[in-house]
């Protein structure tokens, strides 16, 4: 069943809000009062909610199946934590109330930065970060503030990285001014820490290195890395995308990095929600921790207080500034607490070691048809190689979307670069034994078709799907991004 | 534990089939002194446990619908209807991915593109993208792609914009050589931003209404930079005014930035909120953020997908546009279903009301002995000025269980002029009996 | 994708609660501990999710589309009284809780009570009736309470009730003792008013009449019907069913009923949440109202009370007795109320007439392929036979299932009984314009496809659902209504 | 309005395709003097304005969950998971239909498999059907049942009923000829119902836990009332007490009825509720109600549909075993998503905690000079004599924000005898401090 766009449907009459009657009051608005149409129809709410109930259906979710996305970490969302952070106390404060009206979520971010320092084993936390990509930003910048403290800004500016990070942290360390240096892999998946030694001087600001790392490995050499790169006068940024998969069993304070950001919705189960909203608070070493951004929490005997200005008088305290306009993505917090509270350390331990334990189920049950990537085991996640689909006419694109055929959400695809047709399944610990088990069959079925020679079938994949295979070249061609009435006529006329 | 499924038989069996004797086989690489660490944290608790330790905090705080409530400066209070969040909590969209398997996301992209659409229509612009993290971050963007456009590093910021949007561009806009300056403006209205545009200037950034209230007339300030080669940002941190006002695309802004929690999302102590983006379509390729396309399936039926995300981290990586991987997909929907059930009648209604709500409230603050109304043109928030600090009289004021708006102390703590301001904000929800209550109370503390 | 059952797939040690650890208290449960196994397995909570949401998208609902259900009124439920039922003022009130202490709760149902009798224009309702046949049983047993009073309860023995009457008027006839004696209908489709005439007497204790009748027509004799029966000295029960069609309209009080129970869900939104919770508070004349059941409340200056003994001192109130242990649906209640609230007297007269417009413009649009039941217009909704079948060699119930493929739930087949094949379309008035054209159109298709001999199309359907039909003969032959592990063992063995 | 789609425009190009000139025509058989009545109603309203009615009115009311709470008594305080609420507000669930049409309602068919099964293994029964109003009339259907069965008209239960069970069972049961004969029993667990069984006894129903909070052995009576040929049905109120004791089905009854309230379903002062009802499968054609059965589709697939219909009003009308046509689907669900979650261990666990939370109050308020516990052997809930008008003291306490149970004068108005008892129930919300803060409170009312 096809659903219509609203504009397709709604009448400029409707409205689904009952709203009582304006009472006539002379406008103050000095003469720039909107006319015309914005031609936005409304739908009443019935039609809204059938509306929005379709198109629903038209998604995969996490309720629904396993996403065994490497890198994303999707597990379940709590419904416990939807429920915390809806209730007034929280979701109906302001916030430049008066601090005297919001103790409790003062308390609330404080106790959660406890929490996350706690776990990282790191003596502060920038919380306002919005997003993973904005706490990265958040980290780099703070190095950038620390390096201008030692006069060294102008100096330091090359930034290494290995092959296989994120594109957030070239991106983002682009976006500092920096440049970016790739870091090459050793055979084992890992930074070639020679190589990487060769790269450190005095211009380098600082290294980048999400760990465990994009292919799903513990970087074993970290605490090397981490001696030669404060040796050489630079700082120690690590991605803590994958932290789901090390929380409670190692910190990484203990492990010399300067500064990390956390992924609420990854590693603490805030929902991904299509696309966002996240939340990246960073956390910081000593050392970078008087440039944190503004505002923050602190607590006395009288309570909890902001601090809202730059520079405080007490301390060397000097903030680069606001990441963002109020204190962060505070639902997400109320989340993530709630999160931590009920898994508890020894639940957060159980979780790392499960997720670690599922993914090497799989790796071991998948080795049977598909190729790992490396030797040995990994940590939460398993990369694969498109070798096994040598010759076989399918690609790691036409592998990927089959599952979708299967009821599966695809895994991730062409990530990390540095290897040939990448595939990485990270199961996250909420998946079963039952399901990880019907994920595998349904994985090994189709390796054992591809090299069958049925590759029509993979090409073609999806046909069960809402949608069959888009064509992304012409949407980038000459792009759409908003109805307007002639896209119809013109859909109508081809 | 509640959320784990695999059980101790599980563990034991799938170790089996890994090869590992015991878990910390495949935490091997760890260094061992750094192994599992001594956690001082609770153990794990149950529902009610934490419910109960949660509702204790969230009892601490006044919420806003608890009493008379005036506090606006870039985040209102307004009624969001119970279909927005039952919806935004369905599985489907709720515990969704981001669309990069568009087969199966189809719901997702359908509603940002909808978003899109709905979001450049308010805006009066040709195109928008599918959200950002909230309204100042967009306004740093917006910085960012001026420069990119106008490949000049100056950023003309009217002294009243936000200020924390002010500080969020400075510090991300004036990365990378951008600099940053700020005009004179007063409460009133008067602003020298005009005056301050030069060759450098790659934007001109004014927010409307402004921080202050003020309604301002976007036009002569678009003339003046599209003169000089800039771009005009237009910021609205307040979406319902767009129902009431000539929309900044109409008066002449290239890029119209704005914070969309007004519409569909609760007030969350500031977050997480919906950042607004829209702008010329000529600059379409030059937008931050992921953007919604339509094109077809390979059965040729219409369909939508994430595009142009060449411009994006994960293509472009320190060529990227941005460094954004997130939007703010469910509030965006949020957004866009509060939108859709209000339709073009409903926001405009809605508009009026928070005008008028407004309205009876300066009136009946500004009649007290001592307490100036600063505007002459405002929407749903004006600023009074007091005849003694702010802060104390909110203080007083929040004693008496009423939130009577944001001091001037706490937006712009170094600058003392501005600390007898007292900046208010009234809406759809603002009952005649607060508006009463407010005044009496404000008498009682002068 | 198949969903097994919990028992499949549950494990014995699994739970998804976490609850503190027992102190160990020696039990005092007088030796009648429970031992061995109860065989319930538990699931982990994100298995749970998964398992309910994936059995969720097995069902058609009301806010995926239309659901044309004559007799059954199925309508938009907002979401707002799901939000006002929760409130904990509502929710967590226990009903033995001091009088004192639930003064809302207390108002609460004294408010709806008050709309109920403004609406029907009746003195006085009993709140506690539980579904719509708890209604019925509660108006024929107040009856026969009032005729016990009047020393007639040995006498008056019969109830009349049309042919077209839902089934479960006889059933609650008969389940007081009354014995029921149908009467005919005329040729347009409602009571024959001379045979019903002829059948009164001395004996008859009681009429059961639906007004609208379940053909979807007012009974333009109404107030005949109620003076013969008041003057044969018979009680004139209304089943109100299909209020929905008048409410605001016409005052069921105004036309002479005695009694009438209300289904809160049909006419006032509340959810049908896949066969209940109902609600059906019934409404009394002055004469029954003496005998309605406790508790009820009552309302002084000094606030409301609840009165729950069956004599009071004051006044000649004798109730029969109780309904159900408590207050009634309190839960349906508040949906009720705020949904009366919303639509105020004006929106609910509205509504009205919506719902008989759209029921109109269906059968003035269907019937240019298919054959209404009677001539005219009808009330909310429409009434077809299977004329329009004859020879097609497709069947009411074929046609129906037929629909389930265009993507709509069937309409209510062959009831009343007393049309051949019976078709019978309520689309209420939350279904917008845009919405039935296209459920017309979708019809009308059928109609044609079926006249023109492709009678295999429709003898197959369903095919695109979850599940195609469903073997109802084997169900009932042997009836399996329980999983047990030998059911799996040998559904295996076959 | 904004629960109806249709404007102007709409209705009256559809009355034209209809054929009539105004709405009214097609109201034209209604009497014309009782067309249109005038209604002393307010006109609609927006939702924030439904809110704050409704809101005031929850304002008055004192929720469990804001302070010490004792009441039990045939419903009961329970957590509830937030899963539950969630699952059941979702669309699929919460707004369908009847699954008449299995095809396109196996989500629900299955639920009330699974359901059916758990009841039937946490009752020791054979079958279950798919649930009841609520425990009260599930247990005047078991009395028609028994009567069906026997073909006798006796009804002999127990005293220690509740007696709102027992009003609703003399009523409905007693109708077309039931005789119902209640037994002395005390609130100490002395009952002499046995010996009350006779030739004409249809059934002997007795509850256990009783209300007093006794627990029952069932098995003396099962076999007295076999020896007479006559059924035993039990009664259970607190279905979490299946978690602890031996099950009704164990101890030889026929029928077992019960609330499920305490599974997943809130208060809800009273309702909606759920019945449970199973039996033994010889009895199975007898029951009342829903059935829900496995079955094969076209395709030879596992499925599910309603089954035995042919007992139901909608075919057999007046020869149908029971009015019934609504279930308590919703609340089912709910039964069935905690019990899911709980599983028997779980279950086990929340009954523990239950009794350990009921003894500790005994404990703390028997230790009390002048409150005596009339109970030897009991679950969560037990009674107390105090040494006076236990409805004064609940009201004194009360005042003092404690709920400290159901006073006798309440459930027996009519019988003074009763009225010093106090019945109290604790459950595994109750913490130790709210047993203190009523130990202490009920001191000083004394």
């Amino acid at each position: 069943i096809e659903e219509a766009l609203i504009f397709e449907t709604g009448h400029m009459a409707a409205t689904g809000v009952d709203l009582p009657e304006p009472k006539g009051t002379r406008s103050r608005l000095g003469g720039l009062e909107r006319k015309g149409t914005m031609n936005l129809p409304g739908l009443a709410e019935p039609e809204a909610m059938r509306h929005f109930v379709r198109l629903s259906q038209k998604n995969y979710a996490i309720d629904m199946g396993p996403f065994p996305l490497g890198s994303c970490t999707m597990k379940h969302n709590p419904r416990l934590n939807e429920k915390m952070a809806r209730l007034p106390g929280f979701a109906e404060i302001h916030p430049l109330q008066p601090v005297s009206t919001v103790q409790g979520a003062l308390e609330l971010i404080d106790t959660l930065a406890g929490w996350l320092k706690e776990l990282t084993g790191m003596p502060a936390v920038a919380m306002s970060p919005k997003a993973g990509a904005h706490g990265e930003l958040c980290g780099m910048v703070t190095i950038k503030a620390a390096l201008e403290a030692r006069g060294e800004a102008e100096t330091r500016t090359r930034v290494l990285a290995p092959e296989s990070a994120h594109g957030t942290n070239p991106a983002t360390a682009a976006q500092c001014g920096f440049t970016v240096d790739a870091i090459p892999a050793d055979d084992t998946g890992r930074v070639d820490i020679e190589a990487f030694k060769a790269k450190l001087g005095d211009d380098v600001a600082a290294i980048m290195v999400t760990n465990p790392n994009t292919c799903g490995l513990f970087e074993r050499d970290i605490r090397e890395m981490a001696d030669a790169v404060h040796e050489a006068g630079g700082y120690f940024y690590c991605d803590g995308a994958n932290f789901n998969a090390i929380v409670g069993k190692v910190k990484p304070g203990d492990l010399g990095i300067d500064a990390m950001h956390i992924n609420l919705h990854k590693t603490f189960s805030t929902p991904h929600g299509g696309g966002g909203p996240g939340s990246g608070p960073t956390v910081l070493s000593e050392a970078l921790a008087p440039f944190a951004p503004i505002p923050y929490v602190v607590s006395d005997a009288d309570g909890f207080h902001l601090i809202e200005k730059r520079s405080q008088e007490e301390g060397d305290h000097h903030s680069f500034g606001r990441m963002t306009a109020f204190h962060g993505q505070m639902g997400m917090f109320v989340r993530a607490l709630t999160y931590m509270l009920s898994h508890g350390g020894d639940g957060l331990r159980q979780a790392a070691e499960d997720a670690v334990l599922n993914a090497n189920y799989v790796l071991a049950r998948l080795s049977a048809e598909m190729t790992p990537a490396f030797e040995g085991t990994c940590m939460h996640e398993a990369l694969f190689n498109d070798d096994f689909l040598k010759d076989t006419g399918v690609g790691t694109l036409d592998f990927a979307k089959a599952m979708i055929d299967e009821g599966y959400h695809p895994m991730t695809m062409y990530f990390p670069l540095v290897v040939h047709g990448a595939m990485l399944i990270e199961p996250t610990e909420t998946e079963s034994r039952h399901e990880l088990d019907l994920f595998c069959d349904a994985l090994l079925s189709l390796a054992k078709e591809a090299k069958a020679g049925k590759a029509d079938k993979f090409k073609a994949a999806p046909v069960l799907s809402p949608r069959r295979r888009l064509d992304e070249t012409a949407a980038a061609r000459k792009p759409v991004l908003r109805w307007e009435p002639s896209n119809d006529e013109s859909m109508a006329a081809e | 534990m509640r959320y784990l499924p695999l059980d101790t038989e599980d563990r034991r069996a799938m170790l089996d089939v890994v090869g590992a004797k015991a878990i910390d086989e495949l935490f091997a690489d760890v260094p061992a002194d750094a192994l599992n660490p001594p956690l001082d944290l609770p153990d794990h608790a149950g529902e009610f446990a934490v419910e109960r330790q949660m509702a204790a905090m969230a009892g601490k705080n006044r919420a806003a619908g608890a009493g008379p409530f005036f506090v606006g400066a870039g985040a209102y209070r307004h009624h969001v209807p119970a279909t927005v969040d039952h919806i935004i909590q369905r599985s489907e969209f709720l515990t969704s991915y981001t669309p990069y398997q568009p087969e199966i996301a189809q719901g997702t992209l359908q509603y940002l593109f909808e978003f899109q659409t709905q979001v450049a229509s308010l805006t009066g612009m040709d195109v928008a993208n599918a959200s950002m993290y909230d309204g100042s971050t967009a306004c740093a963007e917006a910085a960012l792609m001026a420069r990119r456009v106008t490949r000049r590093d100056g950023i003309l910021m009217s002294g009243s914009l936000h200020p924390h949007y002010e500080s969020v561009t400075r510090m991300n806009g004036g990365l990378v050589g951008g600099k940053a300056t700020v005009s004179e403006a007063s409460p009133d209205g008067a602003d020298n931003v005009i005056d301050l545009i030069s060759d450098e200037t790659a934007c001109v950034i004014v927010q409307t209404p402004d921080v202050f209230g003020n309604v301002v007339d976007l036009e002569p300030i678009a003339k003046a930079a599209h003169d000089k080669g800039a771009l005009l940002v237009a910021v609205v941190t307040e979406a319902v005014s767009l129902g009431a006002l000539k929309s900044p695309g109409e008066m002449g802004a290239d890029i119209v930035v704005g914070e969309g929690q007004s519409i569909g999302n609760a007030l969350n102590f500031g977050g997480p909120y919906v950042g607004l983006f829209a702008t010329r379509q000529k600059f379409m390729r030059n937008m931050p953020g992921r953007l919604c396309g339509e094109t077809v399936d390979a059965g040729g039926k219409r369909g939508f997908v994430l595009t142009l995300s060449t411009r994006e981290q994960h293509i472009r990586r320190d060529k990227a546009t941005s460094n954004i991987c997130t939007n703010s997909g469910l509030c965006a929907l949020a957004f866009t279903i509060h939108m859709t059930l209000l339709g073009e009648t409903g926001l405009r209604k809605l508009a009026t009301l928070n005008h008028e709500a407004a309205c009876a409230t300066a009136d009946a603050l500004s009649a007290i002995d001592g307490v100036e109304l600063v505007n002459d043109a405002f929407f749903n928030e004006f600023t009074l000025r007091l005849p003694k600090d702010a802060a104390e009289v909110v203080e007083a004021l929040a004693a008496k269980d009423i939130l009577a708006g944001v001091p001037g102390s706490r937006l712009w703590p170094e600058d003392e002029s501005k600390h007898n301001l007292l900046i208010v904000a009234a809406t759809e929800l603002t009952q005649d009996k607060d508006i009463e209550a407010f005044a009496n109370a404000l008498k009682e503390v002068l």
